[in-house]
């Protein structure tokens, strides 16, 4: 599907193409974006915001397009509901340190899951020790499924936030949650969404879900690198103290008092990815001529078709069998590292990932020091997985 | 430089240079500050309202031509004037400066040489700060007014 | 100067050539950076540090090759003191939310100047009302020098910290930072140096100058947008707590526990803007190849030639008349806003930049609302200065 | 598959399945973790040391083919090695997995299987966990080894 409009997935290594089966890690990026990326620095380089002449005006109009039509791609209320940061990790602690700081007290306590990416683990963690909250931790079943009667049950009258994974980068798993959101509120809680893994295979209903925070990535959906996006309700954005302090930020200045810009400009301070936040919107455009319903249906069909491979390959353990899945599968093979795995694939340009994956709590729960990740983008085709299967055959004749 | 002077029309620069309406109003009942962060344009308005018109109307400030014009042109076009007329004006200015469209521009009289803005995005915000700031007061809202709220 | 490297010079509007005189904004980019950037996307795309495959091997390679070559052009000591970060107004957060909350405390002073960008004061601002320090404030002379005996006598018991530009965004002044190193550390002080407009103009030693932490951003000298970089000693940087938490930046995670990487892994959490940093490094290059001597001699020519027209130009009056310079010039007319002749200007396709330059108190000093600033970058020639003295004796026309 | 099988050849396979000095060591004078944070792979390495020599080695944990044939080979190899020895030998591995240059090849022995590592330098890490891990006992540094300090 589409795979043509890749420029990097024509390359070949000895003969072999490219089977990219990494896409969780990053997406490789389309024509489009890339000439987006190209026709920006040839055309419209600009600083925006405060230009009176055209190029700035333009750039300016560029960027404020994506965040607009990032606003209308997940259904938010406002654009200005729409904050571009680095990444999805930015966006985390972005939030940590802003409406966690202000909010969260000590004896506080903030629920994530066993499944989440380091991510979403980590600022939470920095924020309980500055501020003496502490963390609990929703368990998975060993299909890796959110175990949503324990999630119940962690509520307590100190819970304030909830920060859990759309979807797993090492399991697929898709999480319920828009039951799980119903929940937090139920108890009071605000509640953030890490849609890393799903925004670029899901269609996303930010105010039907009634999430408080989303957050993804640009590189991972077929966007430029150096890109993310906190969504954000307005009413909590309102109240939020600023995260970093500089240009564009701020209304007025002076040594005895600053006074603060409103969202989103009050979260987006100095010169933002300018470059990368324009061509980025080529890859929403071409996700939305594809159409995502198309994506998810194509993905789907690769998940089973793979699905059903592996688990029928000799000496193969999948991990993470959830019903809902998004196109990844993590597996380990019997006597043989994840690593070696990787190196032997790669051998055949084929690119899975091998590792913790950022996730070591979830490789405890599973008590294995690594896994080997497949994961699938929009341009991946069944010849992949086959390739795929070759290669594994080939790891497991080396080792023999 | 056709457009520039479309832009820059004779009573833009005259009303710029020479605003009317200028300085302070001492029986004020009602007094607002607006700022424009991206260009540093601060301006104050005073304004003197009775059974809910608006009998006088000074402001304070400075700025570009654009905005001292835009400023000093209001003042006089609004002078005596209801709420509401004051509400259908504001729109119909808005609708002229931000689209360039012709339809309403009668609603305007001399306020109409501000069409040339609509070709600046750029300077939307100058010609509209009083305004903002004039809106806050006749919508009774608190603090300063900033054209990036 | 090597005009035709930079595509979007070679552009027109109504037969006029575009006149670029807002490099302190943002500086154009040489096709070779753009194309770096396209190839790294049509060729490279992979996300670093963790793969075993080649993408990701060579995506690794290339952006740990420009962290080296950072290193090499500042004389850094070791390329683990150099951190990428968005640009030059993350790096000063970085510093103020890390060194800064171990290291200042309530009634501790920080100095900054009147003539810092708002990066530059909002995030020590900040910092001073999280931690009850205070900031004091170096005085300006009339021509826009640092006044160093006020300087000398702003120094306390208390006094942890000084953030001040190399060169000033506005005024163009270079400040005489190694002495102001030198006595900063006199009163063992550390000293911060925002080098944001100074890293594209001027050859930089952090050694010779010993400071502590130099800070700039790649989109102002050539590279890409979302890229900047934060020099730290690394006696410095290894006791700082970490910045975001994330993928990268971890050692190991559990949820009782987690242990840091060392820099710069510790400070870069999450994906970072691998494309951007990777394109960086042609622009280091080509800045290398043209020789930092020959683009000071080159931009140092342009200041002259310009000063000296524009100081001659009826009812200009020129803001900051410092000895030491870089290639930036700001003025104001008489009786007409810098707003409307930025716009009259932009008219003829003459690209200046008008408005308070993210420096009010700056403005204050000078006890203007606004100034119209002009700056200079390696491409501009003396054709440019031409076409800005034209447009501004059109500008006097329009409205007399 | 030809520098596949280099990189994999059977002498790593084989000690990557069946390590040799695997196991604790009750005896020991220096016991040391070592840890690869990018894939996870964790050893402990047990030594007994007499008189500035290394009587005993031992190791355990898991890991790939690679760092565990690594951690297994270096364990036959150093026995009964002094420490100057050990740093001899230390540089010359770690020359040949790095650059892959066969100079110092014949101070290593079986060692030198492993110089198909250079050929992946997202490899090199596993196969020399258990050497810096070596290291850092004999140059006597506290704490947890890792591949990325
Ligand atoms: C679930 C999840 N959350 C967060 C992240 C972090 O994304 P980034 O590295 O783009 O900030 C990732 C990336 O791997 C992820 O998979
Ligand atoms: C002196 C100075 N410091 C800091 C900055 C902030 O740089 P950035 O917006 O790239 O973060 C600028 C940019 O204008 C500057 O001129």
């Amino acid at each position: 599907m589409n795979k043509h409009d890749f420029p990097i997935l024509q390359q070949t290594k000895n003969g072999k193409p490219l089977v990219y089966l990494d896409s969780s890690a990053t997406s490789q990026k389309p024509q489009v974006v890339i000439d987006a990326l190209r026709h920006y620095y040839e055309h419209t380089n600009a600083n925006i915001h405060r230009g009176v002449y055209e190029l700035s005006e333009r750039a300016t109009k560029l960027y404020e397009n994506t965040r607009e039509n990032i606003k209308n791609f997940i259904n938010a209320k406002k654009s200005s509901e729409i904050i571009f940061v680095r990444g999805a990790t930015e966006a985390i602690n972005l939030v940590a340190d802003t409406y966690g700081r202000i909010n969260i007290k000590e004896n506080d306590e903030i629920i994530i899951s066993t499944m989440e990416h380091h991510s979403n683990i980590v600022p939470w963690k920095l924020l309980c020790e500055k501020v003496g909250a502490k963390l609990r931790v929703i368990s998975i079943s060993d299909s890796g499924e959110m175990d949503l009667d324990q999630y119940q049950k962690l509520f307590s009258a100190h819970t304030k936030l909830v920060a859990i994974a759309h979807a797993s980068n090492v399991l697929g798993t898709i999480n319920p949650i828009k039951t799980m959101i119903k929940i937090a509120h139920e108890h009071n809680a605000k509640i953030l969404i890490d849609g890393a893994q799903a925004f670029p295979h899901l269609s996303i209903d930010v105010q039907d879900l009634d999430c408080d925070f989303y957050v993804f990535s640009a590189h991972k959906a077929y966007g430029p690198t150096g890109v993310g996006v906190l969504y954000g309700k307005e009413e909590l954005l309102e109240k939020m103290p600023p995260y970093q302090g500089g240009g564009s930020m701020i209304e007025t200045v002076s040594f005895e008092k600053i006074t603060y810009a409103k969202s989103p400009a009050k979260f987006e301070a100095g010169t933002p990815d300018i470059g990368g936040v324009i061509a980025f919107n080529a890859a929403l455009n071409y996700l939305k001529n594809i159409g995502m319903q198309n994506i998810m249906q194509h993905e789907q069909d690769l998940l089973k078709d793979a699905t059903q491979k592996l688990s029928e390959f000799p000496e193969l353990k999948l991990i993470g069998t959830a019903k809902e899945k998004l196109g990844v599968i993590s597996f380990v093979l019997k006597d043989i590292h994840p690593h070696d795995v990787g190196t032997i694939l790669a051998h055949d340009n084929i690119a899975v990932r091998a590792g913790h994956h950022c996730a070591m709590p979830l490789m405890q729960r599973f008590n294995v020091p690594a896994m080997v990740r497949v994961s699938f983008g929009l341009y991946n085709d069944k010849t992949d997985i086959d390739a795929l299967l070759v290669g594994l055959h080939n790891t497991q004749r080396l080792f023999a | 430089m056709n457009d520039l002077r479309e832009l820059y029309q004779e009573t833009i620069i005259d009303h710029g240079r020479h605003p009317r309406n200028f300085g302070e109003l001492c029986d004020a009942t009602h007094h607002q500050e607006g700022f424009n962060p991206l260009c540093g344009d601060k301006l104050t308005l005073h304004l003197r309202e009775k059974n809910d018109i608006v009998e006088q109307l000074m402001f304070e400030g400075s700025g570009c031509a654009i905005s001292m014009a835009s400023a000093s042109l209001m003042t006089e076009k609004l002078k005596g004037k209801t709420k509401n007329e004051i509400q259908e004006i504001f729109s119909a200015f808005h609708e002229v400066v931000t689209t360039g469209d012709q339809k309403n521009i009668e609603k305007l009289g001399k306020l109409a040489v501000l069409i040339g803005v609509a070709e600046f995005p750029a300077r939307v915000k100058c010609a509209t700060l009083a305004w903002h700031t004039l809106m806050a007061i006749i919508a009774e809202k608190a603090g300063i007014v900033s054209t990036e709220n």
